[in-house]
């Protein structure tokens, strides 16, 4: 075990991976020379030169299209975005080729590829570098997609994604590069992807939270701790596909769910499971699950228009009790 | 037909000085404000110009080249024929016309190393890259049986073991993954290339200018085809194309391109060894192939954008027509030979219609499969 | 009223509407001389000219773009897509310029857009072709999204579409533009965007669906009749805004209900419409929401395959006995 | 520097006969399978060659544009610092060393009338086309007097009274909306045009190609500048082109393209005047502007991939020192009145920096306003 940065546990997953396999390759906008625009790939054009790290022009829907056609023909990208938010000019690719090649090809093809960036909101950085994309991708059958909350996390997911025989969007956040926390130095670390993590265990309500919304999550569960409740905090850590048999699980024993998503609230992942919940575990709710989402609004500049966006473990406190009817 | 002047095979001359001096992906530029007078030459492949031994094409090959337009022309009339009976739905786009095109490639081609990725229109190139018969005709009908075991369809055309990388839908979407296989190529440290076939429509895609700038900046074995038929569906090219001699967008991206009649196989043949030895150096390039679509864009399309005039003159071009005169006037076979090999070809098309109505449909459980490599992927409802 | 094919009614919207404001035009891959890929724009270039009825090269990222500046600029274009299967190469001006410019710009521009065409499964057309899009674009906020179920709708809905000053999608189906129906000639017959259509009045269970679903709700609805049930058939019409309202009413009086949605299932249309029935009507609730979806997979070209992808009547008409407690 | 040589504006001279024969976008084409050679020379703006006076622009009008240059670049240093302060968030693109295009081309343009839209990297433009200096450093600080309600900060300045049409953050997304103005333009019968400015690095970015395509096709009044300031971030130009001479992709669109010397405010103001006319007569054209950030490429980029060399190279040839030399050298006014506009422009900026912190924060309820034209619109929770 060692501390490492958020970042530094991505980059770590990424050269162990590397190294065991030389047909493992990273591309992306400014991930070699410079180093990475958020560092996490810093020294790896050093150790694995540029055959490996490939820098590329601005051209997403060009270069995922290329991790396609790379993996397609045997290799296994791994294509950083440098934040989601660039990658609605590549949404076709990621739709229409890289999720349904191999079903239109009767499985002759696989797609080991990983498509990994920052995803969300990060600050004041106004409506188009500020959305959530888990809710869109989420929707589309051939994807897996992990989101992730910690750098333990984070090592572990990444190694999956990099092992997986199937295409994985895997979303950081810029907010949680440098966040700190005891990764395992095991080279066979894997997490299994489609294992939600129980943080925190509990019995009276469960809250759900990825990526930074489990931060909010884990701090309205302490709010609701120091009142004398006692909540179950889940990481769903994957999106697609969803471990509803831990969520389940977790709502039949404490009957009052609340989920925390960075989303705009729309068909997002939090009305997803909401809507799970009461259909799986209808004769064991007594509330309603309810859900804290950032606001049904493009994503403000104004220092506290934004704050005011996003989910807040404030909001969250207070859903929690009033699904505990403690109001 | 184009005036058949004797072959010429000019090559770019352009390349400035400097821009020749391209080392590692590192350009000189034109000085500070200062733009440079621009010469270029480009490679054309005009029909008539060239015969089967200039190419290094036996007599024997000759004759197969001629069964395989042939097999592809049959096979497209029987599936039209069947699209009819209700046997073959959805979207049917027919390639009849550009068979040269498919059969020269091939020819140049090693099958099974080098990649072909193409459109919706696929039937050809699938069949000349030697895709079975039977499991061609019966993707169309949604079988089992059908090489995309009936998940595809007409417009989805794989077969990973010829390399035939499919048969894609979203128009100009499939040229970047083209150029993602030749990136692998090189990558792996093979000498094969990368092949993709794309229309006059497609290139007006952001998708082709993005691809053609990363194929060039990394040096790929990567070529780029674009079929120019003249038509996106009822658009003529010129109606989409600002500048409809395609080929000059090569210049773009500091690629040697060239211009090839795709009425002649041999014009086709020719301009592919060349620009396959050229990708072979890891030199990527751009090829405009001007051909003609004898159907319409598809089953429900009854081409009234084309007068009947146009149509005729470009039958008399028909490039079937003019590899069996070519054969005649050799005496590469008799016509009793040619009439035994249209047989042997109608024979093979019935026999896979047979095949294609025994396969069976398949199975409803199959829906979730060859989606997750995933054996126990937690599908919702 | 005339007896229109669908497409007629959606032609009569847009030739009213050009006649009345001549800064409408037309535009999109086929809609002039070929008089539309689908012949919805059939005879419009004869009528208006190639200056307001205009052909495209297959470019839709830069006529999307197109349409957006010219809306910026002053004028109220009705983009078509040829189908919403190819949106995806535009998402990104769809998710980052038309809904989000005007907020950015605190308000400056509006973007009178429709973009238009068909969405949804057409049969056996493969994975690309055969997507319902209405998930995925209704999570962005700054659109609004309209799904028409018949010709009246159709006209009454475009024209309203047309005249707001908002950017609205609108979503038609191939299989649906020969379907004949009853059509309003009032030149100024807007239907309003945001309300819900109470189809059928029925008691005991309420089944939402909207474009063809509405088909297959409806069938559902007749078979259950046949057994002596009473059904209520709602059609959103609108996907966003929801017409939140008469869903709830509705089921506040059935107590169950179930949802018709093309969409894979997955953060779909079913899933808000579902998690916000349980949240606003949680204890009037006698079962679990159900919901009735395309399978959770790309679609298929076999004819077997796709007929088993689509949700089916038979599957509603399971759903609400299941609701119905009549198993 | 380039060299400069004397005054040289050489017309694109290429368009072949039948391409010129271009009419209602109806082009003849090459002949089936034979592809003509290429010459093209193109319009070369060089620094120093032109004056004032040939330009057309009065002695108060030059001193005017100095002071708008001081404007934005003394404009852009105290955000910088307010940045440090943390009075500003988010990402903040600076102009510095661009100076001259913005003001060049504002000079040349109807303002209010012709329409401009840029990227991020909008301080310049918006401050040249005349935009309330309170407003823009407002914006910056996320107040409600700024000139998008605080709704979008440094990267999307707007003006919709003077056609100010964005600060956009997707690169090369806001390249097809330029198009759309002119094409809206064009359609309501003005005579007005629309200026798209991107970088060196958005020109790779399918969008670009899509709409310039569809500019040539519809002769729309559109000019595409492409502001070449070498780097996209750290990536030097020459390693995301494959053809680093940019003003040479106008080829694929049959437009007039043309490279500036965008270190001299009037070689941009001739090439803006000269592109301004063609586009008023619906010619839309491509200008390959050579520039140099002299900053990072955003406030967290220390610029580590450029040498000390470089940068001091550079700084010899900034705009402003330029500008100011060439008015004392020509004597339109002394080192004293110089001196003076930067104290008034340097009180300027100080006001607008008390402006926007005496401007409040927005009210948390306008977060619901400014999406929807409707006024009850039913958002969700
Ligand atoms: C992105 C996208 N837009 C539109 C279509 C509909 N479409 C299918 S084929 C076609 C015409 C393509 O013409 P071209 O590229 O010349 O190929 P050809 O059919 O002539 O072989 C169009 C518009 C599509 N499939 N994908
Ligand atoms: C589609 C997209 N990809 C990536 C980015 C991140 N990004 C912002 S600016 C930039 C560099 C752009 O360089 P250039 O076009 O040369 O403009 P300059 O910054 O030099 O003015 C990048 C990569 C983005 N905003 N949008
Ligand atoms: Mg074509
Ligand atoms: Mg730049």
């Amino acid at each position: 075990m060692a501390e490492l940065q958020l970042r530094e546990a991505i980059r770590a997953a990424m050269v162990e991976e590397m190294q065991r396999d030389e047909n493992i390759f990273l591309m992306g906008e400014e991930v070699a020379e410079y180093n990475g625009a958020y560092k996490v790939s810093e020294g790896m054009l050093d150790m694995f030169g540029p055959k490996r790290v490939i820098d590329t022009p601005i051209a997403e829907n060009g270069f995922v299209g290329l991790g396609i056609g790379a993996a397609m023909n045997g290799l296994r990208p791994i294509i950083e975005f440098m934040t989601f938010n660039f990658s609605m000019v590549a949404m076709d690719q990621i739709i229409n080729n890289v999720a349904k090649i191999r079903y239109m090809s009767g499985g002759q093809f696989k797609f080991p590829i990983v498509l990994r960036g920052p995803n969300g909101a990060a600050g004041q950085l106004a409506a188009t570098h500020n959305t959530s994309f888990e809710s869109i991708f989420s929707t589309i059958p051939g994807l897996k997609i992990v989101s992730i909350s910690n750098p333990d996390d984070a090592k572990g997911l990444l190694k999956s994604a990099i092992r997986d025989d199937d295409p994985v969007l895997f979303m950081e956040s810029e907010k949680m590069y440098g966040m700190k926390g005891e990764v395992s130095d095991d080279p066979d670390y894997l997490i299994p992807i489609g294992k939600a993590r129980v943080a925190r265990e509990g019995k009276d309500v469960t809250i759900i939270g990825h990526n930074k919304s489990y931060w909010v999550a884990m701090k309205a569960a302490e709010m609701l701790v120091s009142e004398g409740f006692d909540p179950e905090v889940i990481d769903p850590r994957t999106i697609r596909p969803l471990d509803l048999e831990t969520i389940i699980a977790s709502v039949k024993k404490t009957n009052r769910c609340v989920i925390v998503d960075e989303s705009n609230p729309y068909a997002s992942v939090a009305s997803e499971i909401g809507f799970l919940i009461q259909r799986e575990a209808f004769d064991y709710l007594d509330a309603p699950v309810l859900r804290v989402n950032a606001k049904d609004t493009p994503a403000p500049y104004a220092k506290n228009l934004i704050e005011f966006y996003m989910p807040s473990a404030e909001d969250t406190y207070k859903a929690c009790r009033q699904v505990l009817y403690a109001n | 037909m184009a005036s058949e002047t004797k072959k010429k095979t000019t090559k770019r001359t352009t390349k400035r000085a400097s821009t020749a001096a391209k080392k590692n992906g590192v350009h000189e530029q034109s000085e500070f404000g200062v733009a440079e007078d621009l010469k270029v030459s480009f490679n054309t492949y005009q029909a008539g110009a060239y015969t089967h031994t200039e190419l290094g094409i036996s007599e024997e090959r000759v004759l197969a080249m001629y069964e395989n337009m042939l097999l592809q022309r049959r096979f497209e009339e029987r599936a039209a024929q069947m699209y009819g009976k209700q046997k073959i739905a959805g979207f049917l786009h027919l390639y009849i016309g550009q068979e040269a095109i498919s059969t020269g490639t091939a020819e140049a081609m090693r099958i099974g190393e080098d990649s072909v990725i193409t459109a919706y229109r696929d039937h050809g190139i699938g069949l000349a890259l030697g895709m079975d018969t039977n499991a061609c005709m019966a993707e169309l009908f949604g079988k089992i049986g059908g090489c995309s075991r009936g998940k595809g369809g007409s417009m989805h055309y794989f077969d990973a073991k010829l390399k035939m990388m499919g048969g894609h839908g979203i128009v100009g979407a499939h040229i970047p993954v083209g150029t993602g296989i030749a990136f692998a190529n090189k990558y792996k440290g093979e000498d094969t290339v990368s092949i993709s076939f794309f229309g006059d429509g497609a290139i007006h895609q952001g998708a082709f200018h993005e691809a053609a700038n990363l194929a060039s900046l990394y040096d790929l074995p990567a070529i780029f085809v674009v079929e120019n038929n003249q038509y996106a569906m009822g658009t003529a090219v010129e109606r989409a194309a600002a500048e409809p001699d395609l080929y000059k967008q090569a210049l773009s991206y500091d690629m040697t391109s060239s211009l090839v009649n795709g009425m002649d196989v041999f014009s086709v043949n020719k301009a592919m060894q060349d620009h396959i030895a050229m990708a072979r150096e890891n030199k990527p390039s751009l090829i405009e192939i001007r051909t003609y679509r004898y159907r319409g864009h598809s089953m429900s399309d009854p081409g009234n954008y084309r007068t009947k005039e146009e149509m005729d003159a470009k039958k008399d071009e028909d490039p079937i027509l003019r590899l069996k005169s070519y054969i005649l006037e050799n005496k590469l076979a008799d016509i009793g030979a040619l009439d035994t090999i249209d047989d042997n070809v109608k024979a093979e098309v019935m026999e896979s219609v047979e095949f294609a109505e025994n396969s069976p449909f398949p199975d409803l459980d199959t829906i979730y499969e060859d989606i997750y490599t995933q054996k126990d992927y937690p599908f919702l409802t």
